[in-house]
């Protein structure tokens, strides 16, 4: 059988398919529908140094292959996190990562140390590109000054693997990854979502409670796509693509652009075994195509 | 609970009026034990505008035959296309999901579904009824042609009807139905299902007379399975997620619906 | 009848519903399928300053519920266009847009300053936005300087209705806006297509020859919704809403927005009669809503 | 030619073997007037993952009874969902569009098909054999199971086949087959469909000997009327578009199909 196994700075993930933050819960919510120890790795959901009570409801809209959410980091804060939620990550044989947000540079930092203590959090993935919070999220991740600034006040209290999870909504997206780069990232993860919005015509209102909204889904893949290939070609650390991977194909169509792993994030919620058969179908692919190691599609795309 | 993503068939769709439909549907394996007020997340193929699966209340279940019923309003292209489905499809259907009505004992006790919000009361009222309750089911529509399955409820309990045009039962809404004109009402519970405004009312009555109101709750949701944060309800400890804290509330711990004092405890259901 | 008549600068156009550039043609390829004058207008394809070839096959892909094109306007050249397209456009009685692209400065005044001696074209579409050729093209949309830049020196030599088409790849779509508006833009037209990509994974190849294209239909419908919202809210200039409308809902959620009219682009691929339907379905809404006049509907929103 | 946009009806839907399907639809109105080589644009309604209308070549036309066929290959899921498709369903199309093969008068025919090209070549022998021309029809694939309907053709002339592992007609590929082993082919025309590198080497054959080739190009479009300009095809005369000036296109004035001579007018058709 092939070697699924690919390497993210120190992270060693058993094979390319993680989930994506803040689709995947903690994990345990997916348990009574795959073994996610399956997966090369997880993804738990925001973490932000206060408690969040998130947005108001409604939180979401169906768009045309996709939706929009507002969640808004709703979550307990770290301090609970590390008390009551870090143990029962425990069960978990595979890498954990924790995504990291916050409003301030402050707040992002105090986040990072307390993770940096957690011996079975191997990775931290810094969220500078949340649409659906007023302040900080993804303002940071928006401009190269501020995505330095906080990526480096980072690398100073985080030992492990630091991963800086990039937004689409830039111009150049590409500068942006430099930049974190240069700030000490270890590997970049792309895309958060697309700031989107929805109406409803009947009522004359929009959807949301926040108005505007977080874009994902099916609908995004070309430009999450793209942006990764921009990205791999222009960084020389590793690059975790996201972005509407709902099927095999498409988790190979991102390595092939260049990432060395992918993360499943709004598939999820319409199939929960989603992670479990794209890992089943790279197997497929890659004995169909006689490969022997997936690290071969990692930006292998034929010229 | 453990949660099963499962295929069934669709054994029979029975138009019950313009826009509700009743489908039975056969499940390809031993279909899993689910609560009365539980939900499914129904997979909707062949609908390009239709991303996200759907939840459903689970309407009846039948462990002998291994069916379940799902009553199906036609609201939107997702709810179509599940009304116009042809018996022998196959259907992909995550549950048992969310919590339930707590279940009460040799009790009586008043069930209140209005238009759709029927659905989830059949099941109940046969747990309730097993449970030696005496049940009483009051059935709130615009008029006769929107009261649902009245009858099929009468072998559970007293079933009374309130239309608002007086083509059957009692003239006028639900909450205003001479059930509720008792300085004391019998019951020691109140369970609920339909348009929030109704459930609103209802659990004012109910409050006044100290009786527990539980009520089901919808909401927009993406996963159904407490992943995603989007289906929040407000409460009085904050946002709870409607797909595994709910989708049964007791009215007293939802913000805005009842006098806006803190309820100590959560219900024990 | 409510009214359906809408303003756009000097533009009075008989009902909001116009046709995106490069997806009607010129107008005649649709005769057969809808009375064309019965829409608002029409925006025919984009003319630049020389004949161009465009891009060599494959220039298409499709993606989940949208497309990539690349097709690197393709058309014979302004003088053609005087020559030999202008004389056959004059069988319609509405309003014709002319879209204007190039990838200098120079060309675009040139286009311009031949478009504007034309009676019958009462308005000129800035393409700044088109992410589908090497040079000029997206560049001159994505920086306030060269959108400043272009829609100055075109302001000089066009005396019509100057609307400025902006691309959503970037950061800030407002700064564009109010860029373009300061530099004297009669009104603005958003979005153009995303750049997006497309992999054969069988093949290991991208799809498009030019690897990279421009992403339209549906799937871009929440973030042009939301784009135009936030532009109609910073600018005092009309704005023209476009990305993804497929039916009457759609448009009126742009209305809603702040569109003073609306494009149909993608959709006239999929239903040629897609423009006159939408006509009708405003009719049936306001009818419906009891709206004597659609003016009514544009930023709208209840609050 | 007026193009138009229809409603259909599927009256049967035949497999013929494990990944083609002939459909025949019943036009809703009074089917327009097609030329042999025309294409539609068909929606697949059902089929999420299919947003653009795919293009089909006609098949066969039948104004007396007002029907259409169809001849599919499952490729993709467009395509799979009309090969599935159930009698009586509707099916929305746009047609005729594109240009169709020239007909020749009085003289000797050959047509070429390999694999699911035969499409566009049952109604143009119809019409070939009509004009009084003679008819030689080869068709080509792997194996005989891959040789669609070849009985049918034979009512209007003589059929050979090819296949590669010899279990019907000769073995070999077409362009080995013993019809063009002549110095001096009898045939005024040749018209071809099917693989590109199939019809490109019918078209050196063809060329060699003088013999205007008629080939028709498939090529991934969004629209099919001309207004979007994805479908190009490099020519001597620079790009042209698939769907409006082909799919039917002499050999001669494609680039890299032929020798590179510049071809100093378009060929009449
Ligand atoms: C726990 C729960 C149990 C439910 N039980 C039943 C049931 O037994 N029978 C039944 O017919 N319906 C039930 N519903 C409502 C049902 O889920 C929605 O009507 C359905 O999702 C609408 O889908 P659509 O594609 O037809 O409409 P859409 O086109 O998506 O929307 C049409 C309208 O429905 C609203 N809507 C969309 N999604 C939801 C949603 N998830 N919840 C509530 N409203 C929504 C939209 O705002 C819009 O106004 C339940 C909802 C929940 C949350
Ligand atoms: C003028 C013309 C006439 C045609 N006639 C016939 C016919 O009579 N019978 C028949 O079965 N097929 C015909 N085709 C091909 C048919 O259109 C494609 O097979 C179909 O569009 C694929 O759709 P899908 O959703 O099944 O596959 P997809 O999932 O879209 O793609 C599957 C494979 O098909 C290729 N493909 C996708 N779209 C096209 C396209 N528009 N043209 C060519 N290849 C494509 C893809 O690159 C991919 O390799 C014709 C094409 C053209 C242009
Ligand atoms: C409901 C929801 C909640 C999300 N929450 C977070 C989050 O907390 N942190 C984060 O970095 N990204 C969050 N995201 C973004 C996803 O991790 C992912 O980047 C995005 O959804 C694109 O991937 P997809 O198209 O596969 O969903 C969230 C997305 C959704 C849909
Ligand atoms: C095939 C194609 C060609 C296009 N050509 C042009 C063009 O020449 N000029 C231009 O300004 N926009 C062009 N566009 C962009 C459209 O006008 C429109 O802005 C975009 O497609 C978004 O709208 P839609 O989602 O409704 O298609 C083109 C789009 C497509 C799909
Ligand atoms: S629907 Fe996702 S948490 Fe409830
Ligand atoms: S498919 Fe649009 S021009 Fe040919």
């Amino acid at each position: 059988m092939a070697n699924l196994s690919v390497n993210i700075h120190k992270l060693n993930l058993k094979n390319p398919v993680l989930t994506a933050s803040g689709t995947f819960g903690y994990g345990e919510e997916f348990d009574d529908f795959i073994d996610v120890n399956a997966l090369g790795g997880i993804l738990v959901k925001a973490t932000t140094s206060k408690h969040r009570e998130g947005n108001p409801y409604p939180r979401m809209a169906e768009t045309p292959m996709g939706m929009l959410n507002a969640v808004g980091l709703q979550n307990k804060g770290v301090d609970y996190f590390v008390e009551s939620i870090y143990p029962k990550l425990l069960k978990y044989s595979n890498c954990i990562i924790a995504n990291v947000s916050d409003s301030t540079v402050e707040g992002y930092v105090e986040v990072a140390a307390k993770m940096n203590k957690l011996e079975h959090i191997s990775a931290i993935e810094l969220n500078i590109s949340c649409p659906n919070v007023k302040e900080g999220g993804m303002a940071f991740g928006t401009s190269c000054p501020s995505a330095t600034a906080v990526t480096r006040a980072v690398r100073e209290v985080y030992d492990k693997t630091l991963i800086v999870k990039l937004s689409p909504n830039v111009t150049s997206i590409v500068e942006i990854a430099q930049a974190v780069e240069a700030a000490g990232a270890d590997a970049v993860s792309l895309i958060n979502t697309l700031l989107g919005m929805a109406i409803d015509a009947e009522k004359r209102k929009p959807v949301l409670s926040t108005i505007t909204g977080g874009l994902s889904g099916p609908a995004i893949k070309p430009v999450a796509l793209r942006m990764v290939w921009q990205v791999a070609r222009a960084v020389k650390i590793p690059v975790i693509g996201i972005g509407g991977i709902t099927t095999a194909t498409d988790a190979i169509e991102f390595l092939l652009a260049g990432a060395s792993a992918i993360q499943v994030g709004t598939a999820n919620f319409i199939d929960p075994q989603a992670t479990t058969k794209i890992i089943k179908g790279i197997e497929d692919y890659l004995e169909r195509h006689q490969i022997s190691d997936v690290n071969q599609l990692i930006g292998g795309l034929i010229s | 609970m453990k949660k099963h993503i499962l295929d069934f068939r669709v054994i029979s769709n029975q138009p019950l009026n313009d826009n509700h439909n009743l489908l039975e549907l056969e499940c390809n394996e031993a279909m899993p034990q689910m609560l009365a007020g539980q939900f499914a997340e129904v997979r909707i193929d062949g609908s390009p505008t239709t991303y996200l699966r759907r939840p459903f209340s689970i309407h009846r279940v039948d462990y002998a035959k291994n069916t379940m019923h799902l009553l199906i309003k036609s609201v939107g292209d997702g709810t179509r296309s599940l009304a116009n489905i042809e018996t022998g499809n196959s259907v992909n259907i995550m549950l048992p999901l969310g919590n339930g009505f707590p279940i009460s004992e040799n009790s009586e006790v008043l069930l209140v579904g209005g238009g759709c919000g029927v659905a989830p009361l059949w099941y109940l009222a046969e747990q309730l009824n097993k449970s030696d309750n005496k049940v009483t089911m009051l059935i709130g529509g615009r008029s006769a042609k929107d009261i649902l399955l009245a009858d099929e409820y009468s072998r559970f309990g007293k079933v009374l009807i309130a239309t608002e045009d007086g083509s059957h039962g009692e003239t006028g809404m639900v909450t205003a139905h001479s059930v509720f004109r008792s300085e004391k009402l019998p019951f020691s519970a109140i369970y609920c299902c339909g348009p929030d405004g109704m459930m609103k009312a209802i659990s004012h009555i109910a409050e006044k007379q100290n009786i527990p109101c539980f009520v089901s709750l919808e909401n927009t949701m993406a996963c159904g399975i407490g992943a995603c944060l989007c289906c929040v309800v407000d409460t009085h400890q904050g946002n709870r997620c409607v797909c595994t804290e709910g989708p049964v509330f007791n009215s007293k711990e939802l913000k805005g619906w009842s006098a806006e004092t803190e309820v100590g405890c959560s219900i024990d259901r």
